[in-house]
């Protein structure tokens, strides 16, 4: 059964990294357990290959037209808002030119406003107590560790780690399920 | 020179965050001083009435509109041109594009006070917003400053959001290094970024829809700052080339004022092994291609008014052409484009100093720009009788030069608490195509390739 | 229908007496901005007789016509507020409401005619020339566009008072200040709306002119040219 | 309502000049948020009294169906009675004194817009039209010195001026 | 206080204090008893008399109730009273039908005006100084009826002068007849602008010693010889009603009207067509039209009658003034001669007149004449369409002429011991050559009945301050304007704001103290018994088809502003046979080679003769040509600004034999090459905040010609040179002169 804490090894360069990564997954350790930070994005390294599938896009279309809806409303309404009908310079009370203006407006800060939020929320973000973190990261240096490991794969994976290159392994003990 | 290890470009680009010198608090200092005397200026304004500033009947618009314009054209530098290079992926933005995000921000926030400085009635700004209330009256969307109202605050919030999201793994580069009280700042700013796959991807795709966003955000605010002038049937606003002519020029003026400030920052901050010869190289070609298309843009625009030969529009073009405002014309021109293009062309003098020489003109040549599409046109409307001319006073004087400072004040802080270079973006650049620094490093060999 | 009030000035008569601009600055509670404002161009009247001369001495000639705010139907003095404070009331005037009015003069710009007065100060009277102002008008204050308003204040006096007779407004009953006052009688005003009154039968003659009406503003103070004389006409 | 020059002589006598500015900038902020100061009578005038007495609204409020005023009657038309009615009282008697020092009873305003509203009420209209008394002002009966009990807001008026369907163009009310 | 102080104290959000602001009582000024109970918010409006000009137009003032700051027994405090609001023309009344001119409109600001003297004063400092002490009229009357006591005892020769405008109706019978007890010489009666000639004129061509009445409305043909009848000449609104009817109030028929002069005016602006003339050369002209119209046999010499009779050659055709003849004199071509005579001769009526600078010349009188008989032979004197007479004090004896006067005092001839002044500014509006000024100051005693301080009320001694005109009883009988007999009247629209006396009131009162056969010669108590006993008269003389007796009919008048006849009035002309006159040429003070330019001062539209110039609305008003507001200008013809090297708003030094001034220069395309114009009204040294050190005062380097065979001044015979000195301060309402900008073509 497995104890809390996760086990990592701090990599000084990606191939290394690389390489842990392999030894990890060789070790048959499942991927949702293996935990990856650096201080720099290494897309073009499988290590940092998951998670990369996201509706981001989708939810700031969704974003746009309920900002442009809420825009058009907007337009619409407060021009009608009073009783008596405020004509100016002889045209329509409901012009669609301005009316066409305010809802894009809105439609573009709606898209930007859902894309930062989703953001925040796919990424836990904010989340000012992480429970695994090494200041080490920001040395450059790229953390590859498992999550909750059980005592049987304890020394292997040091083991692996050290192997694959891992500069020092570190242990944490307490819940880091995140 | 051999590339940088992340430790070393980490290094050089947190120092300029710990230390002050005394020649930094001087500045500052000074700066602030007539920031200060612009807000009192302001503060006297209100309490006197806008009589103490220069308008006056028919010329209801000068300096403070003037400004308004000149603030938004230049908030173009950043989230347009870093943006548009992030999609382009120009491997050689990633020092660039905060310095010009930062501008943006500044440049924006400085010009939207305009609106509220101008007004006879400043504090009752507040019928602009679209509130509820007992009158049941609201705005009248049909006011292009009611476009404006929403262009600007949209653009300001995108702004803000697309400069400081690529901030938060800088803040946690900081924080892990600080200690004591910045530690604890840095910390909060970094809303606790770890740097796993998942916050990078999320993070990169962001920055994607963001910048695709941004761009039409950016051309829809200058165009409806023009339209403010478009929209009103006075001679010479009242043209169908307003919209593109201001968005040009709002980019022109936005480029110069960021190539001005990475030279300061390259001198000040020694950054010089980070903005390389070739950003201003690059930046200095866009430069030259702005002030053509300015150019054309003004040379279309008095061909076609010189040949309609509408005699309330000439009034405003022969004032302008030989009349009392000439020499502030042709002020515009030289600085706009007889000084800049050679700068900007020849490859010899497209040096950094060449390019920020041509920068600063072409900042002072675009404000005359605005000012000369104000002034003229509103003291030659259509009836001879009523044609009148402005002089500014020292309130408004006083009030511009404040904002220049303020905008001055405000990229110095900046400066001293983010790291004006994306540390993050540099690094990763720096191992996804290794060529493009190689090749930033030897600028001749640039057409080579 | 609504009344459309509308105005025609027969520019054969006027004779640029001025009498007109006195009489708005009585009656609408026109500060005078004394000579140092004068000097900024801040002077406000509300009515103005322009002069232009014509030809070089001995053919010389000049022009007058008196200009007030036309109380444009396409007015775009109107749409570019953002408050409304310049509207179009039911009754085809342009409105300006002051205490909506922010000061941004954008109508001003906006206004071809450049008939709108903006209040650069609070407006001064020294005592006791206050008594001379009119308690059925707006003192304006610091900050606030103001215009010729066509006497709304004796519009609204005759609506009501024939109103409380049950009876119908009259043609020529209301008559703005400067209408009133002119000696002669160059000014006309009435209901547009009323194809029988003698402001619309002036707007039809075929002297009938508008002031920059290639604006398409649609302005609704008719100019009627100055005529010149033909011994035939007294044949 | 319409005397702006008399407000504007109470204003700010002393100077020698008139102008629609406040004279201090905390004056300007009051009016600003609209804090206006309850208005302290010279004397205890008791509307509840007169009108239990038979009076009408009318009787001393001359003009107020001619016109766009009220009128606030002078101390001789108070006096045409009170030469003779309770004549006793404390307050009769400091009306009496008024008169004899030969000075007007210097009431002071109960409602009335503010100035930068520039709302030109009309009292004439609304009587003409049957709007009672008591809608905009409250029930005299029940108040013994006058108090502000309705808030003529705009959305007042609106509302009623909606309801009885009169005009709600705005230079109905503001020119 | 300065606009900057005002500023300090000001500003921050407009808007009045609110009105339940000062919420207690015990921070506010007592509140007077009102004299009048009035419902607040109403109007009245109450017939009154414009009193700022001769023409007497008929007045309805808006009287509303407000609350004014004033002063009784001493104590400043509120007080609700009727107050005026506005000044309209009164519809009823024949000379203005509801119409009003500028001035007349803004008569309102006398009133209110915060520079009014606010009782009576006594001098304290040494004269000039400016310095008085407020005293009770008690005091003011008795220090006054003393002086004239001591004046009476001594039986000295003209020991009492009084100095007035023209005065007509009760006002004038009790000067005349106050003065008159006292031996020597009655009051002198001074205008700048005087209509002496006119009448001079008119007496001895047509019998009436009186100004035209112009019928302009039902003629088809004007010709104004220098005549600003729109403006301010004789009787500008009556007039202007008829220019507006002339031109479109007679469907299909529209007179022509063209005028001859030297800077276009802003009547000459309205001409169709506008011919400028050589300065004096008007007399000469109208006799070559005449001789045209005679030459061809368009009108016998003999239609002229009398008129022509007066005119030397006449009979025999004027042979000396064939236009190519006089063409060169006169300035204008021949042939345009011929076509307007010939237009003239053809229309029915047609009409000719003559005033302002016209008859301001040495041979103004000749001028006047030669158009009179213009006019005769057109036939349209006595007829609709052209030049009428109404009844009026027409037999009116010439009063002493101040410049005579003056000059007598001022050499010691005539020792004057007290000097009154009513409604009269003589220091600033006549030539400083008349040393008026040094007469003054001889004189031990002055007594002003002005209600402003200006340069002559400011050396008096004892300052009596009249009502302004909207406050006190007026009466008065136009002699112009209408073929009606017209008495107007009207009693007072609001009570006095100061501590003011009617000046009849006081004189009456002072005779009283006096005693002797004023009581006869004097009987009424006041001003209002007076005007009272005039219409009792006038009741007799008339009759009246609505009233039954002198009561009602003076009640009647009180409501409607007057009485009229209901037909023109016949008054039969008393013609005096006369010498026939010759071309006399105009003669000017300084000889052409060092002062090339003729000076050419001319009546302001909005300032009239300066008597106006304190006037905020005025001032502020810009004026109809050149558009200036707040100060004075000098009119120069581009081309001499281009020999001058002078340019628009250049400091400009205008020099005459008699003085030099300095003014900002206007350059005109509307004016003669060889003239130089400015209008008169500004330059007052002394004449309350808005007028006082604004600007350049004209009379004041006029030379001291008189019009031959008058007494009046030739104001329009002075030459004079100029010079550039540096930049003025000219501020105008209006911007680009022309409509179509010469900037605006192709380059």
């Amino acid at each position: 059964m497995p104890i809390p804490g996760a086990i990592y090894g701090l990599f000084s360069d990606p191939s290394s990294a690389e390489r842990g990564m392999d030894a990890l997954s060789r070790a048959g350790i499942r991927p949702d357990r293996i935990v990856v930070m650096s201080a720099e994005p290494f897309d073009e390294y499988s290590f940092s290959k998951m998670d990369e599938a996201t509706p981001m896009p989708w939810l700031a279309a969704i974003g746009g037209i309920v900002g442009g809806t809420c825009g058009f409303l907007l337009a619409r309404l407060t021009q009608e808002g009073y009783p008596f009908p405020l004509i100016t310079g002889g045209m329509p009370l409901l012009a669609a030119w301005p009316t066409g203006i305010v809802t894009y407006e809105l439609t573009m800060l709606g898209a930007v406003l859902t894309t930062v939020v989703t953001l925040l929320i796919t990424t836990r973000l904010p989340n000012w107590k992480p429970k695994l973190y090494d200041p080490e990261v920001a040395n450059g240096k790229i953390l590859i560790g498992v999550l909750e490991p059980s005592d049987a794969t304890r020394t292997e994976i040091e083991g692996r780690l050290l192997a694959a290159g891992a500069e020092q392994v570190k242990t944490t003990v307490g819940d880091v399920a995140s | 020179m051999t590339a940088k290890t992340p430790e070393q470009i980490t290094n050089d680009l947190l120092r300029p965050l710990s230390g002050i010198s005394a020649r930094y608090v001087f500045w500052a200092a000074l700066l602030a001083g007539i920031a200060v005397a612009a807000l009192c200026a302001f503060l006297y304004q209100v309490y006197s009435g806008l009589g103490v500033s220069g308008l006056r009947s028919p010329v209801f618009w000068g300096f403070y509109i003037t400004n308004f314009v000149f603030w938004i054209g230049l908030s173009h530098a950043g989230t347009l041109i870093s943006a548009i290079l992030r999609l382009a992926n120009a491997t050689w933005r990633r020092p660039v594009t905060r310095c010009a995000e930062v501008i943006t921000v500044f440049a924006l926030s400085i010009g939207a006070t305009f609106p509220i400085i101008h007004l006879g009635r400043p504090w009752l700004a507040f019928f602009l917003f679209p509130y509820p209330s007992e009158r049941g009256l609201w705005p009248n969307i049909r006011s292009p400053l009611l476009w404006d109202f929403f262009a600007i605050n949209t653009y300001l919030i995108s702004s803000v959001t697309f400069l400081l999201l690529p901030m938060v793994p800088d803040f946690a580069l900081v924080r892990d290094r600080a200690a004591g009280w910045k530690k604890k700042i840095y910390s909060a700013l970094a809303l606790g970024w770890t740097g796993t796959p998942k916050q990078w991807h999320r993070l990169e795709t962001a920055m994607h829809i963001m910048a695709i966003a941004v761009i039409p955000v950016a051309v829809s605010v200058h165009s409806i700052v023009s339209w403010d002038f478009a929209m009103a049937p006075v001679p010479m606003w009242h043209s169908t080339i307003f919209a593109p002519y201001f968005v040009a020029g709002a980019i022109f003026s936005g480029i110069a004022a960021l190539i001005l400030a990475m030279a300061l920052l390259r001198k000040l901050l020694h950054l010089e092994e980070y903005l390389l010869p070739i950003h201003f190289e690059n930046l200095g070609k866009l430069l030259l291609v702005m002030s053509l298309l300015w150019f054309y843009f003004v040379f279309a625009e008095r061909l076609t008014t010189w040949y309609g030969n509408e005699p309330s529009e000439m009034a405003v073009f022969w004032v302008t052409q030989h009349g009392s405002y000439a020499p502030l014309f042709w002020a515009m021109v030289s600085c706009n484009f007889l000084i800049p293009f050679p700068l900007l062309a020849i490859k010899k003098l497209r040096t950094i100093t060449g390019t920020a020489i041509a920068s600063f003109t072409v900042v002072i040549g675009m404000w005359l720009e605005r000012f000369l599409i104000i002034v003229p046109s509103l003291s030659h409307k259509y009836l001879p009788y009523r044609w009148g001319t402005y002089r500014p006073t020292w309130v408004e004087i006083t009030i511009t030069a404040g904002t220049f400072c303020t905008m001055v004040l405000l990229y110095m802080i900046f400066s001293k608490i983010v790291p004006v270079i994306s540390v993050w973006e540099l690094k990763a650049g720096r191992h996804e195509e290794p060529h493009a620094l190689r090749l930033a490093r030897q600028p001749d060999q640039v057409e080579a390739d | 229908m609504a009344h459309q009030w509308g105005m025609a000035i027969d520019l054969d008569r006027c004779n640029g007496c001025e009498a007109c601009v006195v009489a708005c600055h009585a009656e609408n509670n026109i500060s005078t901005v004394g000579e140092e404002q004068a000097a900024l161009s801040r002077a406000k009247h509300w009515i103005r007789v322009e002069r232009y001369y014509e030809g070089e001495f001995p053919d010389v000639r000049v022009k007058f016509t008196p200009v007030l705010c036309q109380q444009c139907d396409a007015a775009p003095c109107e749409p570019v507020c953002p408050t409304f404070a310049s509207y179009h009331t039911s009754e085809g005037l342009n409105g300006q409401v002051y205490n909506r009015c922010i000061g941004t003069r954008y109508c001003a710009n906006a206004c071809p005619y450049v008939v709108r007065y903006f209040n650069f100060y609070n407006p001064i009277w020294e005592k006791p020339l206050q008594l001379q102002l009119n308690p059925d008008v707006s003192v304006r204050e610091e900050g606030v566009m103001e215009k010729c308003t066509f006497c709304v204040q004796r519009i609204k006096a005759r609506e009501i008072q024939a109103a409380a007779e049950k009876r119908e407004l009259r043609d020529g009953e209301i008559q703005p200040a400067c209408v009133q006052s002119c000696p002669t009688r160059a000014m006309v005003f009435g209901d547009l709306g009323d194809p029988e009154s003698e402001v619309s039968r002036l707007a039809r003659s075929s002297r009938a002119t508008k002031l920059l009406g290639e604006l398409g503003t649609r302005p609704k103070v008719n100019y009627l040219p100055r005529d010149s004389w033909h011994d035939s006409e007294n044949a | 309502m319409p005397a702006q020059e008399t407000a504007g002589s109470l204003e700010g006598h002393n100077s020698d000049i008139f102008t629609p500015a406040h004279p201090t900038i905390s004056d300007a902020i009051r009016e600003f948020f609209d804090l206006r100061t309850k208005p302290v009578q010279p004397i205890a005038y008791t509307h509840k009294v007169h009108l239990a007495n038979g009076m009408q609204c009318t009787d001393c409020h001359v003009g107020v169906d001619q016109g766009p005023d009220a009128r606030i009657p002078s101390v001789n038309f108070c006096m045409t009675c009170h030469q003779v009615i309770a004549t006793d009282k404390p307050e009769i008697k400091k009306l009496a004194a008024y008169r004899a020092r030969g000075e007007d009873v210097p009431w002071q305003r109960v409602y009335g817009f503010q100035p930068s509203a520039h709302v030109r009420f009309n009292h004439a209209p609304h009587i003409r039209n049957g709007v009672d008394c008591s809608v905009c002002h409250g029930d005299m009966r029940q108040q013994t010195v006058a108090q502000r009990k309705v808030d003529h807001t705009m959305g007042f008026c609106v509302s009623c001026h909606q309801q009885k369907n009169a005009s709600i163009d705005c230079v109905t009310c503001h020119f | 206080m300065e606009r900057r102080d005002f500023l300090k104290i000001s500003a921050v959000a407009g808007a009045t204090a609110a009105l339940e602001g000062c919420g207690n009582p015990d921070h506010q000024l007592i509140r007077f008893v009102p004299e009048e109970d009035l419902i607040p918010g109403i109007a009245t409006w109450k017939p009154s008399i414009c009193t700022l000009c001769p023409a007497g137009c008929g007045l309805l003032v808006r009287v509303m109730a407000g609350e004014a700051e004033v002063v009784r027994n001493g104590q400043l405090g509120l007080l609700k009273m009727g107050l005026a609001k506005k000044l309209e023309g009164n519809p009823a009344h024949p000379i203005n039908q509801g119409k009003l001119c500028p001035r007349g409109q803004a008569g309102l600001q006398v009133t209110y005006h915060p520079d009014r003297i606010k009782g009576p004063l006594v001098r304290t400092g040494r004269r000039g100084s400016g310095q008085f002490r407020e005293v009770g009229w008690d005091e003011a009357t008795k220090q006054l009826v003393q002086k004239l006591s001591e004046l009476k005892a001594s039986k000295q020769e003209g020991g009492l002068a009084f100095v007035t405008a023209p005065l007509r109706g009760q006002r004038k019978t009790i000067i005349d007849t106050f003065v008159a007890s006292f031996k020597g010489l009655t009051s002198i009666e001074f205008a700048f602008f005087d209509d002496s000639v006119i009448r001079a004129a008119n007496a001895a061509s047509f019998g009436h010693a009186l100004p035209p009445t112009v019928d302009i409305g039902t003629s088809n043909y004007v010709i104004s010889f220098g005549a600003d009848f729109l403006g301010t000449w004789n009787s500008p609104v009556a007039q202007s009603l008829g220019f507006g009817h002339m031109r479109k109030g007679r469907p299909g028929q529209r007179g022509k009207f063209v005028q001859f002069e030297q800077r276009i005016s802003q009547t000459g602006a309205s001409a169709d067509e506008w011919i400028p003339v050589e300065p004096g050369a008007e007399g000469m002209l109208a006799l070559s039209l005449a001789h045209v119209i005679i030459a061809e046999n368009k009108q016998l010499a003999t239609a002229a009658g009398h008129a022509g009779s007066l005119i030397e050659g006449w009979s025999l055709g004027l042979p000396d003034y064939a236009p190519e003849k006089v063409a060169a004199q006169v300035g204008v071509k021949p042939e345009t001669i011929a076509r307007i005579a010939r237009e003239a001769a053809a229309q029915d009526p047609a009409v000719a007149l003559i005033g302002d600078a016209a008859v301001a010349h040495t041979n103004g009188l000749f001028n006047a004449l030669a158009v009179n008989a213009l006019s005769a032979l057109l036939g349209s004197v006595g007829k609709p369409g052209g030049i009428l007479f109404a009844s009026g004090s027409s037999a009116k004896p010439p009063a002493a002429s101040l410049q005579s006067w003056a000059s007598e005092v001022s050499s010691g001839a005539t020792a004057v011991d007290v000097l009154l002044l009513y409604n009269a500014n003589p220091v600033f509006a006549a030539p400083a050559e008349w040393g008026v000024q040094r007469a003054l100051e001889k004189v031990p005693f002055i007594a002003s009945f002005g209600s402003f301080i200006d340069e002559t009320s400011a050396l008096a001694d004892l300052i009596l301050p009249d009502h302004s005109p909207l406050e006190s009883w007026l009466e008065d009988t136009p002699v112009s304007g209408s073929a009606k007999t017209v008495v107007s009247v009207a009693p007072p629209a609001m009570n006095p704001l100061h501590n003011t006396r009617a000046m009849a009131d006081v004189l009456l009162d002072a005779a009283h103290q006096l005693g002797g056969d004023f009581a006869k010669t004097l009987p009424w108590k006041t001003y209002e018994e007076a005007i009272q006993a005039s219409f009792a008269a006038l009741y007799k003389e008339k009759g009246s088809k609505t009233a039954k007796d002198a009561d009602e009919f003076w009640k009647k008048a009180q409501e409607q502003g007057g009485w009229w006849s209901t037909e023109p009035s016949q008054v039969a002309a008393v013609i005096s046979a006369g010498t026939a006159v010759k071309n006399s040429a105009p003669q000017f003070s300084g000889d052409s080679s060092q002062y090339p330019y003729h000076f050419l001062p001319f009546a302001s539209q909005l300032l009239y003769d300066g008597s106006l110039a304190h006037l905020p609305w005025m001032q502020e008003v810009p004026d109809p040509l050149s558009t200036a507001m707040w100060g004075t200008w000098v009119e120069i013809n581009p081309r001499t600004a281009e020999k001058l090297m002078i340019q628009q708003g250049d400091l400009v030094e205008v020099v005459s034999p008699n003085g030099k001034l300095r003014a900002p220069a206007l350059v005109s395309p509307g004016i003669a090459p060889d003239v130089i114009a400015m209008p008169v009204g500004q330059g007052h040294q002394n004449f309350t905040r808005y007028a006082t050190g604004r600007g350049a005062n004209p009379i004041s380097i006029l030379a001291p010609a008189n019009v031959e065979g008058t007494g009046s001044l030739a104001w329009a015979a002075t030459r004079v040179k100029l010079s550039r000195v540096g930049r003025g301060k000219l501020i105008l309402f209006g911007g680009s002169l022309s409509e179509s900008s010469p900037e605006l073509k192709h380059r």
